[in-house]
């Protein structure tokens, strides 16, 4: 039963995401669900699209890099305009790439570093120039998630934040989409403007997020079609899901790592041998098993980005192996305990726990698992001694390149945060920054075979699986194309509603 | 009407016809039987379910979301482990953990509201605003909040879930204190210059067990019920302790298709609640006849 | 052997009830080996004074002397002391009697408190029990029974014998009767009368039933509103008494006397 | 015909124990304008023979056995609960014990009193004259039996009054049917002496005005002897002795009434001359032949334990139990 | 009677200065850091000192808990660590959705439990008796949140009868907001549709959680009534022949009640606080949801926020049912 009468045909997409958005301020929030909303709301100065991702023109209907990989310089769409009127200009793209550097919050880490309060400069109206403070081949891969704000709105109702008070519940983009109502932890409905400066684009009238916590019911949202589309769904729902009429199932690879990192720095698991009595005794099948749509990973990098190996020898499972490292290991019988925190409420973390106790016992090795909030799983990564000894991590992708998972996971730059909690070897650190700076392509390829190979070698983590995207979809939906960075922050505007 | 006639029934008498007034009662005898049973589970689980190994974390992914079977009597979830291994492992959880947080709530109450009763005067005053003032708190909130900060495990959430628990102890004890405070026979033990030490310990505190006792029994399956919200909730144990709220918790997102997972859990809560309530109403029946009917 | 000069109770106001006069400059004495009844409708004091008389209440003002000391300024020692001289046995025999507690404690238990002062050991206190027991007409048979194994009366013989234990000088008796049966009543009121003659007692005796004061006490004293209305010889306050009110109070007595039928008045 | 006759009336009632025989062949007649006494000690059965005369014991658990009760030539035992619902109020009324407890304290005197008046004027609740004229007859009513204001006090509530007038209102509600036979159930133990007195002066003077019969259930003899015109004596759940009140307090003949006399205290007693009752009433759970205050009684013989004792009539309606009796103790 | 509630309502302010202070306490003595998640994984120590500053938690507790009190009086709750949103606002958005659902399954239990209490006690150890003291304790052992789940899998996803979660359909408006309560503000809209539809969703979350205070409702009752046909005056009134039906329905009836009110005065207390469970089948967005995502994230302000609130309206509540009660029992209402 449906209350309202409709005058023009509405058509409404509806999403189920089990993710509240609690911050519309572009350069603030973070979050698969900001960035999904973000997208739509606002514009970058390129896109990433298709599988494999691509870098397509948006705000900046062009760009060039000059040789050296260390100047970018953006030409603007003409036709580009902020929803109040005004044209995009490149004072605004400075704007806001300024303000994002001084902000330091949301997608600011990306391009720390790279990106300063220097770099950005205004060439003329509709031409800005990036000059990067350190070589940076993905850098344009990394663009598609910096917004571009209407400077004028901003300054307007600036207060004394910077205008972050005002854009987290305001819009000041030029987006496809306006935000017409929003209820926090319940639903975030978006209206199509009138005349996008975009041209092309679906049929949609508008877009409702609708937070639906459960994977379970939004499974069933999508089946009873009072959602067109649930993006947190699990093995068990797309199996539950198939062969339902009107219901497209996509189950797809993608650049999201999940494995276990060990501390290698303190504690029984700071010795090699017993890392690799491990890494041999897990049960990488049972792990393929419960993880349901799933491949292993085959060392540190996802499969089928640029510079994996495929061929890299990883540990499998192997008990004699194991047992011979155990026996060189300062612990050559077992007989100790060891910690795995997980993020409780994670279901998969829960159950890679589970792999690894049943694993462990043919060690005789004893496995505490400690399900924690996930600030005081931060909290623990500061120092190696607060960490327990098996902390599983999730990596996504967020741009297409190598560098993003080798830096944040593996540099020791990075140790004392989540992703790289204490692994440091400054062989793997050089191999890292060479890989960043390398601009030809064949070069980069061989720097990140070598690095791979020595993070195997030193068994800083249990690899996992690379659990595939599992999205449903009503058929009615038409326009879709998958990409496997960020696939769950869905663009709307190429969408249509039979 | 008056039971003072003629006629004194001896203690035994007393209990025989406690005893006789209690099987009366075939609900009771009904709760009974169940929480024996499930003290028997507790006790015995691990012998006597079919796959032990799953108890502690063993797992079989070869045989993932089995529906019921011979093998399989309940099903197996979702790392091939047997469901129904786990839910009489669950049985021992509840028990330790309903238990637990009787006990911790009926000493802290007990002793806070004796203290209050007994002393009166601002010592009464203060305790009993507090006891107040925590009743108003809600409860689960309470208690989520005390068992999330703590971290997962049996002996937090015992304790979290005590901690808001108490006051319902505090208040029972301090009106039952202050009632047998003033009864004659305290104010005889008083004139005969008794010290407040013996007569606290010598004629309350005798005197007020049973209503202590009786909501201890009652409380028991509330607490079970408030250990599996807290599961259920995702503030619960650590894996791999099979506990039911949790179990159920999990199983939700298997719901409609892999059912079994979720059906046994809850329908196990259901009946330990069941049970340790049927006894309770028995229980108070038995030494409190006129309490409720 | 006690005096009580201008004794005041009042019970301040408390939320939602006023401020209360239980006991308004009362004033008497007693002698030694003497019964000394007081009488009074419902509310007018009595309970109010043996709870000052024993010290479980302090009085708003006036003394009472006790052997020439005044119970209120007793140091606690000395109240302990004091409480071996004056006992007292209340008015319900079925709540006074810890139900937990067998014949043997309830009556042991002064023994026990008192044990600094009287140095029994444990077989010599079963033996003081026992012949208390006998004392009040029970037997080692009902040694270790429980209070809901006897009659009311049985109970009270109980309570006296507890109350004689530690071998007081006086006895207070808050209607020590008044919940039993007539029947019951008589062999009560028949064992005070001979514990008092053979053990030299003296009673302070509560009662609302004024044919059970006449009977039992020596002297009286009439008690309304907290305020002593007639005092004297119990002939005196009740065949003469001086005050209007007294007199209505005994003509409102229904004695056992056909001749006081109403149907004979018309 | 008698107003009230009861007939060799037995009661038992079951219970864990077994079956308790409490009423043992009571016999009992009532004539207008007499006020008997019940007297005996507690938990002799006085209260279950006052409640059966409205048929207000609960059955189960209690049972009726042989005997009878006849009301104004009604078969009590046989009446319907509708039928009874007739008599209760409008022909019988009853008063009991605790005025605190017995009024509802949730609401007004005055709307307690218009119900029974409704029902006893048998009108319909809802019409508007029957309502006002059962609230003119509560006011009546209150006034006779000493209330005064009584046209503002309908609205108070129980706690507003003190116990004394609390029993009034219950009296006032137990005659506002204009009943024949009033059952009172120690309407003044509860009370101060002083109140007491009130209390059986008001219920004298109706007796006298309107001619009613009265059932006093009291175990306190000085009441008996102040108001009753008649007595009957129960033990262990028979009557024992019976008759003209003063026939029998000046000449009792069971040796049970006599105990009874001889442990209150009067003006004349001289200390330690009282004479208890030694023993207690026994149990009703066990079984029993011959009389039952047999083993307390100090003149009990053989044969005393062998059969019931019939009643035996001394003349003017004085009857007692006992084989002995005139023998002097 | 005004002054009665007014000398209450006085009473009320140490109580809520209390509460304030209790919760205060218990948050601040638990351990965790909210900013440190709130800065994001990528901060750096002088970041999250920085936020830390910013949110004044660096501050002595005595003079953050001033900082909160006074803040509380001007209406500010405070502001959540994560989302940066104040509490107050959200509250306004969460709290009528909980109280709605609380409200719904109080009335229902109240209108079912009263009348079977009364026929189970005058029915009493026969058949109708049995029938519904074996429900209730039945139903008292039903958890909330696996009843909600049954309830769900029955006549959601089998039957397809009732919508399977949320408070109104996904695509349609909801009817303007004024107390936020969707089948209020439907009828105050005068829109009979939505009113219907809000009702569809409420009905199975007010079931849920209607269940044990319903259960608890009727036994309380069954047992004040029993415990009423006891007394003296139930005598009195039968001795003096009022009629059964009258007797039952009008005087025990009232007697019987007064001691119910107080259970549902403390169910309304335990409904808001349990909340969460139901909310979680349902994705009824209440209180409830809105503390258990604050609780997991160790975001205090929003936790306190729902604590006081539910301790003032449970506060509250029990005002009101004292008040009703001395209307019911003039004893308490003259003193
Ligand atoms: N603790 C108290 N606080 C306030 N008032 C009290 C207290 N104890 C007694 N009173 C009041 O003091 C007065 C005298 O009470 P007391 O108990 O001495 O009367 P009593 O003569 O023993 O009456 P009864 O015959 O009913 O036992 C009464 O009005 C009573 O309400
Ligand atoms: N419902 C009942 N169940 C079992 N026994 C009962 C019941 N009602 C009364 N009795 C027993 O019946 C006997 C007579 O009771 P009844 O109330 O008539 O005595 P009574 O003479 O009025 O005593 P009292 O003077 O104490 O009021 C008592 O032994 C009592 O215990
Ligand atoms: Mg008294
Ligand atoms: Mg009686």
């Amino acid at each position: 039963p449906h209350a309202q009468a409709q005058t023009a045909p509405r058509k409404i997409l509806v999403v189920a995401s089990n993710q509240d958005v609690p911050n519309f301020d572009p350069h603030v929030a973070t979050g698969y669900s900001a960035s999904a909303l973000l997208r739509n709301l606002y514009d970058p100065l390129v896109r990433v699209e298709g599988n494999p991702p691509q870098v397509k023109p948006h705000l900046a209907e062009s760009f060039s890099v000059s040789p050296d990989g260390m100047e970018y310089i953006f030409k603007l769409d003409g036709k580009a305009k902020f929803n109040d009127g005004s044209p995009v200009t490149a004072d605004a793209v400075k704007y806001s790439f300024d303000r994002l550097v001084r902000l330091k919050k949301g997608n600011a880490w990306m391009i720390a570093g790279i990106v300063d309060e220097n770099s950005v400069s205004v060439v003329d109206a509709k031409t800005v120039k990036i000059k990067l403070a350190k070589p940076f081949v993905a850098f344009p891969h990394v663009l598609p998630w910096l917004w571009i704000i209407n400077p004028k709105l901003v300054e307007d109702n600036k207060g004394s934040d910077d205008g972050q008070t005002w854009l987290k519940s305001n819009i000041a983009g030029s987006g496809a989409f306006m935000l017409k109502r929003a209820e926090p932890g319940n639903l975030y409905e978006l209206e199509k403007v009138a005349s996008p400066w975009k041209s092309g684009g679906g049929n949609l009238t508008g877009a409702i997020w609708r937070i639906i916590r459960e994977t379970s019911n939004q499974r069933l949202a999508v089946q009873r079609g009072e959602a067109h589309m649930a993006l947190d769904l699990t093995s068990e729902d797309m199996d539950a899901l198939k062969d339902k009429p009107g219901v497209v199932s996509i189950i797809e690879p993608e650049f999201r790592t999940f494995s276990i990192k060990l501390n290698t720095e303190h504690g029984p698991l700071a010795d090699i041998n017993l890392r690799k009595a491990i890494s041999y005794a897990f049960n990488y099948q049972a792990m393929l098993d419960s993880a349901g749509y799933a491949q292993l990973m085959v060392g540190p990098l996802p499969n089928g980005i640029f510079g994996h190996d495929p061929k890299l020898v990883v540990p499998t499972t192997d008990l004699d192996k194991a047992k011979e490292f155990l026996s060189k290991s300062k612990v050559p019988n077992g007989g100790i305990k060891l910690t795995m925190v997980h993020v409780s409420g994670l279901e998969q973390q829960r159950r890679i726990a589970l792999v690894l106790l049943d694993s462990l016992k043919k060690l005789n090795i004893e496995l505490d698992i400690k399900p924690m909030v996930w600030p005081d799983m931060v909290a623990s990564t500061a120092s190696p001694d607060k960490m327990a000894d098996f902390f599983p991590v999730y990596q996504t992708a967020n741009y297409g390149d190598p560098d993003n998972i080798a830096f944040a996971a593996y540099h020791s730059s990075r140790n004392g945060n989540w992703q790289n909690p204490v692994y440091k070897n400054p062989k793997v650190d050089a191999l890292i920054l060479a890989g960043r700076a390398e601009t030809d392509q064949a070069k980069r390829q061989t720097i990140y075979l070598d690095m791979q190979k020595q993070i195997v070698e030193d068994a800083p983590d249990i690899f996992g699986v690379l659990e595939k995207r599992k999205l449903a979809l009503r058929s009615d939906v038409q326009g879709f194309i998958f990409t496997p960075v960020a696939s769950n922050a869905v663009e709307f505007f190429p969408l249509s509603l039979k | 009407m008056t039971n003072h006639n003629g006629a004194h029934p001896s203690r035994w008498q007393n209990w025989q016809r406690s005893i006789y007034r209690f099987r009366q009662s075939g609900l009771s005898i009904a709760g009974l039987a169940i929480v024996l049973v499930l003290m028997l589970i507790a006790v015995a689980g691990s012998w006597i379910v079919p796959f032990p190994e799953h108890i502690s974390g063993g797992i079989n992914t070869a045989a993932r979301f089995k529906p019921p079977s011979s093998l399989y009597w309940f099903g197996t979830n979702e790392l091939g482990q047997d469901v129904f291994s786990l839910v009489m492992a669950g049985a021992r959880v509840s028990l330790i953990a309903g238990f637990g947080v009787v006990m911790i709530a009926a000493i802290i109450g007990g002793l806070i509201g004796a203290l209050a009763g007994y002393a009166g005067g601002w010592i009464d005053d203060v305790l009993m605003r507090l006891t107040d003032l925590m009743l108003t708190l809600p409860s689960l909130i309470l208690a989520m909040a005390i068992a999330a900060a703590l971290g997962a495990g049996l002996d937090n959430m015992v304790f979290a879930i005590s901690m808001s628990w108490w006051p319902g102890f505090a208040r029972l004890m301090r009106g039952e204190v202050i009632a047998k405070k003033e009864d004659l026979f305290v104010q005889a033990a008083r004139a005969l210059g008794a010290s407040d030490s013996r007569i606290l310990l010598r004629h309350v505190l005798p005197n007020v067990m049973s209503p202590i006792i009786i909501k201890m029994s009652l409380d028991m399956g509330f607490a079970i019920l408030a250990v599996a919200a807290l599961g259920f909730i995702g503030i619960g144990v650590k894996p791999p302790t099979p506990e039911w709220g949790s179990l159920l918790s999990l199983a939700r997102g298997y719901l409609p298709d892999y059912w079994w997972t979720a059906i046994f859990p809850g329908l196990a809560i259901f009946f330990a609640v069941l049970g340790f309530n049927l006894l309770g109403d028995g229980l108070r029946d038995l030494f409190d006849p006129k309490a409720r009917r | 052997m006690l005096q009580v000069k201008g004794l005041s109770k009042i019970y301040p106001a408390r939320r939602g009830s006023p401020a209360v006069t239980a006991l308004d400059d009362v004033s008497f004495t007693i002698a030694a080996n003497s019964a000394f009844g007081v009488v009074g409708e419902s509310g007018s004091g009595k309970t109010t004074l043996t709870r000052c008389l024993i010290g479980l209440e302090k009085p708003s003002s006036g003394e009472m002397l006790f052997e020439g000391r005044d119970i209120a300024r007793l140091s606690p020692a000395q109240l302990r002391e004091m409480r071996a001289r004056i006992q007292i046995v209340f008015q319900d025999p079925y709540a006074s009697l810890n139900p937990r507690m067998s014949a043997q404690d309830i009556i042991g238990e002064p023994l026990l408190i008192h044990h600094d002062r009287l140095q029994l050991s444990a077989p010599a206190r079963t033996d003081r029990v026992v012949e208390l027991l006998e004392r009040v007409g029970l037997g080692v048979r009902h040694l270790h029974r429980y209070p809901h194994e006897f009659s009311g009366g049985q109970r009270q013989r109980i309570g006296i014998a507890r109350a004689l234990a530690v071998k007081p000088d006086m006895l207070i008796l808050d209607e020590p009767t008044s919940a039993l049966d007539v029947s019951v009543q008589a062999q009560i009121l028949n064992l005070l009368a001979e514990l008092q003659d053979s053990l030299k007692l003296s009673y302070l005796f509560i009662s609302h039933d004024l044919g059970v004061v006449r009977y039992i006490c020596d002297r009286a004293l009439l008690l309304l509103h907290g305020k002593v209305i007639e005092e004297g010889p119990v002939d005196q306050v009740f065949d003469h008494p001086r005050s209007d009110y007294a007199r209505r109070l005994i003509a409102a007595i229904p004695d056992v006397d056909p001749a006081q039928s109403l149907h004979l008045a018309h | 015909m008698a107003l009230l006759s009861i007939e060799n009336l037995h009661l038992s009632i079951q219970s864990f124990d077994g079956e308790a025989q409490i009423l043992n062949g009571v016999d009992l007649t009532l004539e207008r304008g007499e006020i008997c006494g019940l007297v005996g000690e507690t938990g002799c059965g006085k209260s279950l023979t006052g409640l059966s005369v409205s048929k207000l014991v609960s059955s189960p658990p209690a049972r009726y056995g042989q005997g009878a009760i006849h009301f104004d030539g009604h078969d009590i035992l046989g009446h319907s609960e509708n039928a009874m619902r007739a008599l209760r109020g409008r022909r019988i009324g009853m008063i009991f014990q605790d005025p605190t407890t017995n009024l509802n304290p949730l609401f007004r005197i005055g709307e307690q009193m218009i119900d029974v008046a409704l029902h006893s004027m048998g009108a319909n609740r809802w019409s508007r004259s029957a309502q006002r004229e059962a609230r003119e007859r509560s006011i009546a009513m209150l006034e006779r039996v000493g209330i005064h204001d009584a046209h503002n006090r309908l609205d108070d509530y129980p706690h507003q009054f003190s116990g004394g007038m609390r029993q009034r209102v219950l009296i006032a509600m137990a005659l506002i049917g204009r009943p024949d036979l009033l059952i009172a159930d120690e309407p003044t133990t509860a009370l101060d002496v002083s109140v007491q007195a009130q209390i059986l002066k008001l219920l004298f003077d109706i007796v006298r005005e309107d001619n009613i019969a009265v059932l006093l259930i009291t175990h306190n003899l000085g009441v008996v002897a102040r108001l009753c015109t008649h007595v009957a004596v129960m033990y262990a759940g028979r009557i024992i002795e019976r008759g003209i009140m003063a026939d029998v307090f000046n000449n009792p003949s069971h040796p049970y009434t006599k105990a009874l006399l001889g442990a209150v205290p009067t003006q004349k007693t001289r200390k330690g001359t009282l004479q208890g009752l030694g023993g207690s009433v026994p149990d009703p759970y066990l079984p029993h032949e011959g009389c039952r205050f047999a083993p307390r009684c100090a003149l009990a013989e053989a044969r005393c334990r062998e059969a019931v004792p019939p009643e035996a009539d001394l003349g003017h309606g004085h009857g007692v139990a006992c084989i002995k009796a005139g023998v002097s103790a | 009677m005004i002054r009665f509630i007014i000398r209450r309502l006085v009473l009320l302010v140490p109580v809520f200065i209390g509460l304030t202070l209790l919760v205060f306490t218990i948050s601040h003595i638990l351990p965790g850091d909210p900013v440190k998640l709130a800065a994001g994984p990528q901060a750096s120590a002088e970041e999250i000192a920085s936020l830390t500053r910013e949110f004044g938690m660096d501050r002595p507790l005595p003079q953050q808990y001033w900082h909160y009190a006074s803040g509380l009086l001007q209406g500010d709750w405070g502001q959540s660590v994560l989302t940066r949103r104040p509490v107050a606002a959200d509250l306004k958005i969460y709290l009528p959705a909980t109280l709605e659902l609380v409200f719904a399954a109080i009335i229902l239990a109240i209108v079912i439990g009263i009348p079977a209490g009364l026929l189970s006690a005058i029915t009493a150890n026969r058949w109708p008796d049995y029938l519904i003291r074996i429900l209730s304790l039945a139903s008292i052992a039903m958890p909330r949140f696996f009843l909600a789940l049954v309830l769900q899998l029955v006549f959601a996803m089998s039957l397809a009868w009732l919508p399977l979660n949320g408070r109104f359909p996904i695509i349609d408006l909801p009817p303007p907001t004024v107390t936020g309560m969707l089948t209020l503000d439907s009828l105050l809209a005068g829109d009979w549709l939505a009113f219907t539809t809000s009702c569809e969703h409420l009905l199975m979350p007010a079931l849920a959680m209607s269940l044990s205070p319903l259960a608890t409702i009727t036994r309380m009752m069954r047992a004040s009534t029993l415990d009423v046909l006891q007394q003296d005056f139930v005598l009195t009134e039968r001795a003096l022949g009022l009629s059964q039906s009258l007797i039952i329905l009008k005087y025990v009836l009232r007697n019987a009640f007064s001691s119910t009110l107080t259970v549902i005065g403390l169910y309304i207390g335990w409904l808001l606080s349990g909340s969460v469970l139901v909310e979680t089948v349902f994705d009824w967005p209440g209180i409830g949801l809105y503390a258990t995502k604050a609780i997991v994230t160790q975001d205090f302000m929003p936790v306190m926020g729902v604590t006081l609130s539910i301790g003032f309206i449970f506060v509250l509540v029990n005002l009101a049912i004292d008040l009703l009660y001395g209307v019911i029992n003039p004893k308490v209402r003259y003193q």
